[in-house]
Order: structure tokens, then sequence, then C-alpha cells
């Protein structure tokens, strides 16, 4: 008899399920299609979008940022689209301002996650890391993602409303030299493990929050592991299998370098430029 | 949708009824010393290496995120194909070992060969007493090959462009 | 009634004893093999153990009391050795006495007293000072958890048993348990006397009841609040191990023959067969008899104990105030009401 | 709503490197379930403050499982990545990939071709079925009923050995590759799997009645941890934890359309309450749902190639994507941040079961021990997944 309580309950709730299902399968629909026309209009190749100069906000992202602008006013600082998501930059000062306005006006009810962001490229390992060479080689000058950002570490927080069924990405700048951010704990009572793991990970003290201890670290542990000076330990223990020390050949003094040779030439002198040349005609030549 | 309500013991009687069913009915264990399921043609159970095949690239080697492959080649000179062409050179394997301690079964050298030298088979009874017995050498990754299945015929529908 | 052999009368004590003593180790074994190991396995679409002796596994439970007996047994630091060392005895005791009073034949019971069943329940309620002192002398919070929640319960639902007993004695007209078979075989049922009259159909009520209250005091599902797996991981018995945890899974099985075999008694007519009369026969085929019965229950009661989930503390409080004893007293005035009509 | 840690600094210290002996100051006690506990799927900690059966404080101590995920992907490329991922929630191990590699798709605009996108959704949501088949069981276990977890694992063998016939591996297909899979089904695979989706509706047909129509199941879970729909999205509870206490949302419906969703029709269910019976009967149904989907989707698989065209080494042009997906835990997503090169250069991974854990202070206030197991069992968290 349990279940057939169950069955009238649900089948109240399918009534309501259905309706918002048909109200809803048009909203995004629409949204949709006005990016896809957005993105025919002046197709744009995705490197352009990265210059900063992004796509035109779907009328979702409209109104939100309007809904946000009407709210906070200047502090917005820069706001970008991503891929069908508002990235809104707000000043540090309106950071918790910034969680209210989303909280109310955007009715964004549901905290995804905060997190920290360290924008400087990570030191070139090269040799420590055991001749490491398979790690992606990134670019090694400073570029933020979309929305930019003014310094090295930033926080960002990702909202969303269970009834709009729309969301929106914060961020915000913190100074490397003291870096800290107003903590989000008296909206959003979720924040406060993502605000312990920020500062675990990236030393972002939280202003406000009640007890920023550790999280997933043990007490004693010193340093921010994610912050990208920080060096992967496990490969600087171990040598790295794929180093290769080529022999001479019988008779002759130096490797030949053969091109498109089967073996790799990647060997210990070589710098950074050599690994990405290495891996770059490895990938050709297979 | 939902089953019909056929007349509903209350459940604690419902209850009882599923176990004293589910003990007349048999036992799904396979006793396994004894009897064995054996695994999918595709089940990931092992690398099998046909030397032959093996160039030395190393790709393997490089792309494996756990570290567990350890390569050692050299060069010999070997007399050219057609007359009066130059000499090649060939690299031999030396030492071709996978640590299958470490060893996460991604399967991402296999993929990456460029040269098709190594295989899956789904042969899983090699655990070892001592752990560093794990560490299978070019003559054990030999034995491997005669476990490794034909792969099977592909699902109707599939396109059977790609290997 | 005169056994066939005139032998002195302290040897006829002393033998009896020894088969006590013996049943009730190879009882726990019986009733733990068949229904733990076998039957809760096919219960769960497995096999259950196959290879330990051959045939079936039927070697497991005495290969586990070996290997207990060869265990450490060791004792925490901060315990209190001696209550610690003395707890698992006293369980086990409790359920030996309770043995001395359970009939198997004519004269094949230790000693017939005219209380025996007042006496059996008052001496099975000696296991909660057993587990008491488990609880509080193995220094360790769950233990000391469980056997909280332990003397609560076995508290709580000694009362309903009781209560389920009374109907039986009233209908028997006497508290011993010879008599109460008797008054099983040679009864009749509306006259109609072809298989005497086991006191099952006419106390139904009161069977029931006794089956719920054995669940509890055996602390099995759904009352196993103090052997808790899921919360107290051990309850009172998390310390323990080597010889003296096999005195608590002897005591747990040969409780559970005990009471199985006090319902048997009770409710389904003990080792009397209707119409077989001469002690000759009833000696030879009384423990057969009886043996069946007793795996009846013991199958009602485990059946139970691998279906239902677990009642929580003051669930399981509610229940027996609330609910069994009332039940219990409606019972007794029923029976007193029927037994004076007829 | 304020949360109130009325523990001064000096416990927490204490509290948090506290050895196991009986610390009997002034009535409360203090007990440490876990990290070896039974009731917690892995190796979560609970220091728990009790009085008597009753608890005043929980605090949570996790990251015995912690592998530093985030950092790791600094340090991969793409196809190494996606073996590093599928290890986060290993019950459902092929659904972690999938906003991963959607995300990386994106960023490349590069589509599956549809087949493949059939498969993965077929493989997403059986391993939804597997994950929450052993929950079924599970739940049994954690209230006491030593028979169901038995059931749950015998029916979803069915479920994994499909899984492994398709990918090779049961736990860990590693099956998924940016621009489609790496290889398409065996032959004989689609009505093995119409027979596994039989499998699965008896059992959950069994499974009811053993658990969910039990009176005693009912005692112990109606009314036992109930998350106010505020409160869970505070803090950011989701998935059937969240539909649980009536909020109608689901990311295969509500979200941005991934995979072939949008294609399917299959009802969200959603309970009033809000309590552990209610996350326990939503699950069950919802484990009813995806077996129908997956029996929709094999009549309607279309034939046609596995795998779009990729180049061999992949470079992920430069941009910031966020994509969430409905994992069978709640809601997964990944903020990958790309530089153009092999790797990314910034993965955030949200996992579910980390919310989900992190209202515990606030739900296990006043509760009493028993509860405590209930109410953690019917959250059903992965510690994989908590810990990343």
């Amino acid at each position: 008899m349990a279940d057939d309580l169950e069955k009238e309950q649900s089948g109240a709730a399918e009534e309501v399920s259905v309706e918002q299902q048909l109200a809803r399968t048009d909203e995004p629909a629409a949204a949709e299609q006005a990016r896809a026309d957005a993105d025919e209009a002046d197709a744009p190749p995705t490197e352009e979008q990265a210059e900063g100069e992004s796509r035109p906000l779907d009328e979702t992202e409209q109104e939100l940022l309007t809904r946000l602008e009407r709210e906070l006013g200047d502090a917005i600082v820069e706001s970008a689209d991503a891929f069908g998501m508002l990235v809104v930059r707000v000043k540090p000062d309106a950071w918790r301002r910034a969680a209210e306005a989303s909280k109310h006006e955007l009715e964004c009810d549901y905290l995804s996650f905060i997190s920290g962001v360290d924008w400087q490229p990570a030191p070139r390992e090269g040799d420590e890391a055991g001749g490491d060479t398979s790690a992606p080689v990134q670019p090694t000058e400073m570029t933020f993602g979309v929305a930019g950002s003014t310094g090295r570490l930033q926080v960002f927080a990702h909202l969303e409303s269970t009834k709009r069924h729309w969301g929106v990405t914060l961020k915000t700048d913190v100074d490397a030299s003291a870096p800290h951010a107003e903590s989000w704990v008296t909206t959003y009572p979720g924040a406060d493990w993502h605000e312990r793991e920020c500062w675990e990970m990236y030393g972002i003290a939280f202003d406000g929050h009640p007890s920023l201890r550790h999280l997933y670290l043990p007490s004693e542990f010193e340093g921010h592991p994610l912050r990208k000076d920080y060096p992967l330990l496990a490969r600087v223990v171990k040598p790295w299998p794929g180093l290769v020390d080529v022999e001479p050949m019988p008779g002759e003094d130096t490797p030949t370098a053969e091109n498109g040779g089967s073996s790799a030439d990647a060997d210990k002198g070589d710098g950074a430029d050599a690994a990405q040349s290495a891996d770059a005609d490895q990938g050709e030549s297979s | 949708m939902p089953k019909l309500p056929k007349p509903k013991a209350p459940g604690l009687i419902g209850g009882l009824g599923v176990t004293f069913k589910t003990m007349l009915k048999g036992a799904v264990t396979v006793q396994y010393p004894h009897e064995r399921e054996d695994p999918p043609t595709r089940a990931r159970g092992v690398i099998a290496l046909k030397e032959e095949n093996c160039t030395v690239c190393m790709l393997c080697a490089r792309q494996c995120p756990d570290w567990c492959i350890y390569i050692e080649g050299h060069k010999e000179k070997r007399p050219p194909r057609r007359e009066g062409g130059r000499e090649r050179t060939v690299s031999l394997l030396d030492r071709f070992d996978i640590d299958y301690a470490l060893c996460m079964y991604c399967g991402i050298c296999v993929e990456v060969c460029p040269f098709d030298a190594l295989f899956w088979s789904p042969e899983y009874e090699y655990s070892e007493a001592n752990i560093a017995d794990l560490l299978h050498d070019k003559e054990k990754l030999g034995e491997w090959m005669e476990t490794v299945p034909e792969p099977e015929p592909l699902e109707v529908g599939a396109e059977s462009g790609k290997k | 009634m005169q056994s066939a052999v005139d032998i002195g009368w302290g040897t006829i004590l002393a033998i009896k004893t020894v088969v006590v003593l013996a049943i009730i180790p190879l009882g726990a074994i019986i009733l733990g093999y068949t229904f733990l190991l076998k039957m809760m396995a096919h219960m769960q679409s497995r096999l259950g153990p196959m290879d330990p002796g051959g045939f079936h596994g039927w070697f497991q439970l005495f290969g586990d009391g070996i290997k207990f007996m060869q265990k450490e047994d060791v004792m925490p630091a901060q315990s209190d050795r001696r209550i610690f060392a003395v707890a698992p005895a006293v369980v086990v005791i409790s359920t030996f006495l309770v043995f001395l009073v359970i009939p198997a034949g004519p004269d094949l019971v230790v000693s017939n007293l005219d209380v025996g069943v007042f006496y059996a329940l008052a001496v099975s309620s000696l296991a909660v000072v057993g587990v008491l002192m488990a609880g509080w002398a193995s220094a360790n919070k769950f233990a000391l958890l469980g056997a909280l929640r332990a003397g609560a319960q076995l508290i709580a639902y000694e009362l309903p048993l009781l209560l389920a007993v009374v109907g039986v004695v009233v209908m028997a007209g006497t508290m011993s348990l010879q008599g109460i078979v008797e008054a099983q075989q040679n009864g009749s049922i509306f006259g109609w006397d072809g298989i005497g009259n086991p006191f099952i159909f006419g106390q139904i009520i009161g069977f029931m009841l006794f089956l719920v209250a054995a669940q509890a005091e055996l602390t099995q599902t759904p009352f196993d609040m103090p052997v808790a797996e899921s919360e107290l991981v051990a309850g009172y018995m998390v310390e323990y191990t080597g010889f003296r945890f096999l005195f608590f899974f002897i005591g747990e099985f040969g409780t559970a023959f005990a009471f199985a075999g006090l319902a048997a008694t009770l409710f389904l007519g003990g080792w009397a067969i209707p119409h077989v009369t001469d002690p000759g026969w009833s000696n030879v085929l009384g423990p057969i008899v009886l043996l069946t019965k007793v795996m009846l229950v013991a199958f009602l009661m485990f059946w139970v104990r691998f279906t239902y989930p677990r009642l929580r503390e003051d669930q399981l409080q509610a229940v027996a105030w609330k609910f069994l004893i009332p039940i219990g007293l409606a019972n007794i005035l029923i029976t007193g009401a029927l037994k004076v009509a007829f | 709503m304020s949360v109130d840690f009325a523990v001064d600094r000096q416990a927490w210290r204490h509290l948090a490197d506290a050895q196991v002996n009986v610390e009997l100051d002034t009535g409360d006690m203090i007990l440490n379930l876990g990290p070896q506990h039974p009731a917690t799927h892995g190796t979560l900690r609970l220091v728990v403050r009790l009085d008597g059966e009753r608890v005043i404080s929980a605090d949570p101590v996790i990251g015995y499982m912690h592998r530093g995920y985030e950092k790791l992907t600094e340090f991969r490329t793409y196809p190494q990545i996606t073996t590093l991922i599928n290890r986060i929630d290993w019950l459902s191990s092929f659904a972690n990939e999938v906003p991963f590699l959607h995300g990386a798709e994106m960023l490349m605009d590069i589509e599956a071709p549809p087949r493949a996108q059939y498969i993965r959704t077929i493989l997403t949501e059986l391993s939804r079925i597997a994950t929450f088949m052993l929950f079924l069981g599970e739940m049994g276990l954690q209230v006491g009923a030593l028979t169901p977890p038995f059931y749950g694992f015998r029916d979803r063998e069915h479920v994994l050995n499909l899984i492994e016939a398709a990918t090779g591996g049961r736990f860990h297909p590693n099956f998924n590759r940016i621009g489609g899979l790496k290889d398409d089904l065996p032959w004989g695979w689609i009505n093995e799997c119409r027979n596994g989706m039989k499998v699965v509706l008896d059992a959950c047909n069994t499974l009811e009645e053993l658990v969910a129509e039990n009176e005693i199941f009912e005692a112990r879970t109606r009314s036992i941890g109930i998350i106010p729909p505020e409160v869970g999205a505070g803090y950011g509870v989701s998935g059937s934890n969240l539909r649980a206490s009536g909020v109608d949302w689901d990311l295969r419906r509500d979200g941005k359309p991934y995979l072939v969703y949008p294609e399917l029709d299959f009802k969200v269910w959603t309970h009033p309450d809000g309590d552990s019976y209610a996350r326990y009967w939503v699950r069950l149904q919802e484990t009813r749902e995806a077996a129908r989907m997956v029996i929709q989707m094999l009549d309607r698989i279309p034939s046609g190639p596995i795998m779009a065209k990729v180049p061999r080494i992949i470079k992920v042009p430069e941009g910031e994507v966020f994509v969430e997906t409905e994992n069978p835990l709640g809601q997964m997503a990944y903020y990958v941040i790309s530089k153009g090169a092999t790797g990314p250069f910034r993965v955030k991974i949200r996992s579910a079961s980390f919310s989900n854990v992190s209202i515990l202070p606030w739900l296990l206030r006043g509760v009493y021990v028993p509860d405590v197991i209930t109410i953690l069992g019917s959250l059903y968290f992965i510690l994989g997944d908590i810990d990343r």
C-alpha cells in the first residue's frame, strides 16, 4: 500500500512536471537556436574568441547580465560568453554582494562550486622531473582566460538555479601579495568546504569563514599544492622510463640523428624545444 | 509502467516470500578453482608483446601514465634488401618489461603503438606471491601471445572501416 | 518410571550432565551449520561453504571451533581483567542451565522440576549480566554502547516471554515440562484426539509472542541492536578473540537451540508422538521427534533473521512495552476465561 | 542560516588528531566513526560528539583518499586524463568521462558521430544502473537486513558483464575517446543487453518487495534525515538526493542538451518528503527509468562510423568550457581551461559527493547513532568522489 501512496504523489508530480517540460523544452531550444544563429552569423573561428572579443551573448545570458548589472552596477568589470555560459568578473570588494545578487535576483539557489585558478604558467621542469618530456608543453607567457584577470590568482564560482534551469560563473581577482577574498558562507552554507579547499590549495584566505582549517591535507602540511610553482613530487623521484640514452653505433662516436628514425632522438642534452620537436615529428612519423 | 498492484500481502510477509523463493531457486555461485567463467574476448587481462613488430620507438613507454614500461634497445647493421642499396640499420629489443604491479590496464600503450606490437589477452591468472615477479620480461610477454584471441566480429550496423 | 538397569543415583546424574554438556556445542553447531551457513546462503542465491570436509562443507564449524581455540586470546590493555575473563562464562552457563529442564523422552531429562518452565525462564535471563559485564570490561566505546542496548532490550523482552508462557501453563494446568508434554499428548481438540492437543492451536497468539520475544532474547535481527554490524561493528563482542569468542558463539547458538527446544516442548508437543505411549519406544524416538520440531521452530526464527532489517533502539522498546505486553495480557485473559468456561 | 561550529580552536586540533581512547569529559563522548567503518563507503571519518546515543555535533574528516587529481591533470595529455578521471566515481566510471570529453570536443568543435553518441548514452545509463543496483542492496545492509546486498550484487553482474563485453573493462572501461569511441559493439551485444535489462527490471521488483515495502524498513527510514529543498540547494546537494526533496531538476532534461537525451522520453522522478525513504524510492524508480531508456535506445541505435575525424596528436585550442552532466551520484561537472597544448592548463573537477557530504554537519545534529548510519547510507556517496 506504501507503493500506491507513492503513485498518487508521483501522479500529482507527473502533471506538474509534464507542463513544466512543455514550457521548458521551448525555452532552451530557443536559446540554442539563438546561439546557433549567432555562430552562423559571424562564424568566428575559436581563436578569435580567445582574444577576449567574445561571441555576442544569447538572450538568456543577456537577461542574466542585465539583472546583475541592475544589482551590481559598475562592480562588474568584464563579462563574456564561454560556450553558452555567462562568465562575469566582479571587483574583489563586491564578491559577497555578487553572491547575494545572484541568490535573489537570478534565483540561483544552487551552489555548484567555488575554486581558484593560478594563471602563471608552470616553470618548465625539463630535467628535474626525471627528464620527462611526455607532460604537455604549456605556453610560457601568462595569458588569462575568458573575462580576463588582473593578477596571477583568481577565485571563480559557478551558481545555478534549480527552478529557472540556468547558471552563471562569477570570477574575481585576488592580489598575489596578500591573497584573500570575501567568504560566501552566510549566503551559501555549502561554500564552507569549497573555501576551505581553496584556502588549502591556493592559499587564498576567506575573511568571514568560521574555521579555515585543512580539509584534504594533513594538519601539518606546508605549501599550497595547486599553485603552479609547486612541483609534482612523484615525478621528481623516479627517472622517466621514456628517457633514452642512445649509445653510438658501433664504429661511430656520436649518435646519428636519423630523421624519421624509429628510435627516439630526444637524448639527455636536448632542451625543452627539442623535446617539443621530438613530440611533433614523433606524431608525424607514426 | 509500474507493475499492476497484485493483491499486496503486507510488506513483512512479502519479504519472507522473496527469500523463500530464492532459497528454492539454484545458487549462482561459480566455484572458482573447480569451475571457471571465461571472460569475454575483449577483456583486458594482460598485455602480450609481438617482438618482431617492435621497432623500439619508445612511444608506449612515453605515453604510459604510470611509467611502468621499461625498454632498452640497440641498433644493428643489416644487409640491404636490394643488392647495391644502402646498409639498413635496424633497432632490436634488449629489454622490454611491463611492471604489472604499477600497470592500471588503461590500454594506452596497446593503442598508441604504431607497429601493432602490443595486444590485449583476456588471461587473468598470473598473480604472484612476490610482487617483484609481476615485472614480466620480454619472453613472458611473448608467451602471452598465444592467448590473444581473434578480434570479434562487430555488431550489425557497425562500420567495419576501422581496424 | 523405573529405568531398565538400576545404577547409582550419582552416576545417572553424571551421565546426564555429560550428555547435556555434549549436546550444547553439538546443537549449536548443527543449528549454526544448517541455518546460518547453508540456509542463509541459499536464500542469498549462493552455495555457502562447499570445500571443508568434502560433502557440502560439513566440517566448516568444527574447523572454526579449532581455529578459535588456537587463536591468541587478547585482552585489551585498559580492560577490567577479571570481569573480562569471566563474562563469556556467565553467558554460556545460563544456556547450560536451561537445558537441564528440557525433556527429550519420558525419562530423558536431567531433572524433572515441577516448576520447570518458571526455572527455565528465570535462568535464561542470567545472560543479561554476562553481556553487561563483557560490554563494560572491554573498555571500548562500541562495546559499551552495545552492552547498554543489550541490557535494556533483554529486560524489556523478558516480560512478553513470560506472558506467552503463562497461557500454556494455564492450559496445561502444570508448570513441569513433562506435565505439559503429557497434557498435549493426551489432550483433545473438541473431542477429536487424533493428534492430541498441541498448544500451538489453542495458543497461536502465545506461540507468535514467544517467537518474537525469543528473537529479541537472542539479539537476532530485527532486534539485533546490541550486535549491529553497521553501527557498533560487533557490539559487546568486539574486543573478544580466540577461545572466549568461541564461548560467545556457542552461547549464542546454544541459546537459540534452547529457546527452540522450549518452544517445541511448550507449543508443539515436545518429544511426544500421539498414541505412542510405551516408554521403550518413546525413549528412542523422543529425541529425534524433538530434534525435528526444534529444527522447524529454528527455521522460522532464522528465516526472519535473514530477511528483515533492524529496528531502532526506541522503536524496539516501543514494540515491547506498547505492543507485545498488552497482547500477552489479553491472551492470558482469554485463555483463563475459556479454561473456566470448558 | 548561519553555520555554528561552536567548538573552540584548541578543541579542533585535539579533535582532528584524537586517538581512540575513552574521553568521558562531562557527559558527552567523542566517537570516531571511521575511517575504517562498515557504514562508510570507503575512508570517511566522522568525529561524532555524543550525549548518550544522540549526536550533538558531527564533523566529517575527509582527505584519506585524496589523490590530487586536479594537480595531476596539469601534467597529463588528454588520453591520459580520461584514464585518470574514470577513477573518481569508480562505480559509474564511464559516466565520469562523458562531461570531460564533451567539453574537449566543444573546445575542438568536433561532433561525435550519432552511433557513438547512442552507444555513449547506453553505457552511461548502464553504469547508472550498476551504481543504483548496488545502492538498492547496500541500503538494506545499512539498516540491518543481510540478504538485499546479495541480490543487488547478483543482478549487477549482468550489467557489468555487458560493459566488459563491449569495452573490455568491468570497472574502468576506458572506451571513450575525444570524437567518439575506441571500438564498436561486439556481435550479439544488443539482444544480450535486452535480456540484461529484463533481469534489471525483475531485480527492481524483487528489491522493492523485499526492502521498500518492508514496514520495518519504512519505520527506520521514514522522516529520518529530512533535507529541505532550499537547504539542500544551498549546500550544493544534487541528483537523486535533491529530487527526493521535491526539486524537479534533472540535467539530462533541463541542462544544456548533451548526448542523445533530448531524443529520449523519460520521466524525472521526484518525492515530496526529502527523507531517507524518499531517496531510496527515487533511486529505485530511476533504475527502472534507466532500464527503459536503454531499451528505447537499443531499438533506435543508428548505424554508421564510431569515430569522428580526429588528428593523431590532440591539441585542444585555447578557451574555457563548463560542462555538467547528470551522473548517478548527482551533478558532475568539469571546468576545463585549455591554452592550446596537448593537455589542459587547469581542470576544476566538480564531483557530486563532495557537496552531498558537506551537508552532514547540518543534517546529523540531534540524531540517534543508528540513524547516522541510515542517513550516511541514503546519501550514497563514493569516497573517490569526495576526495578526488
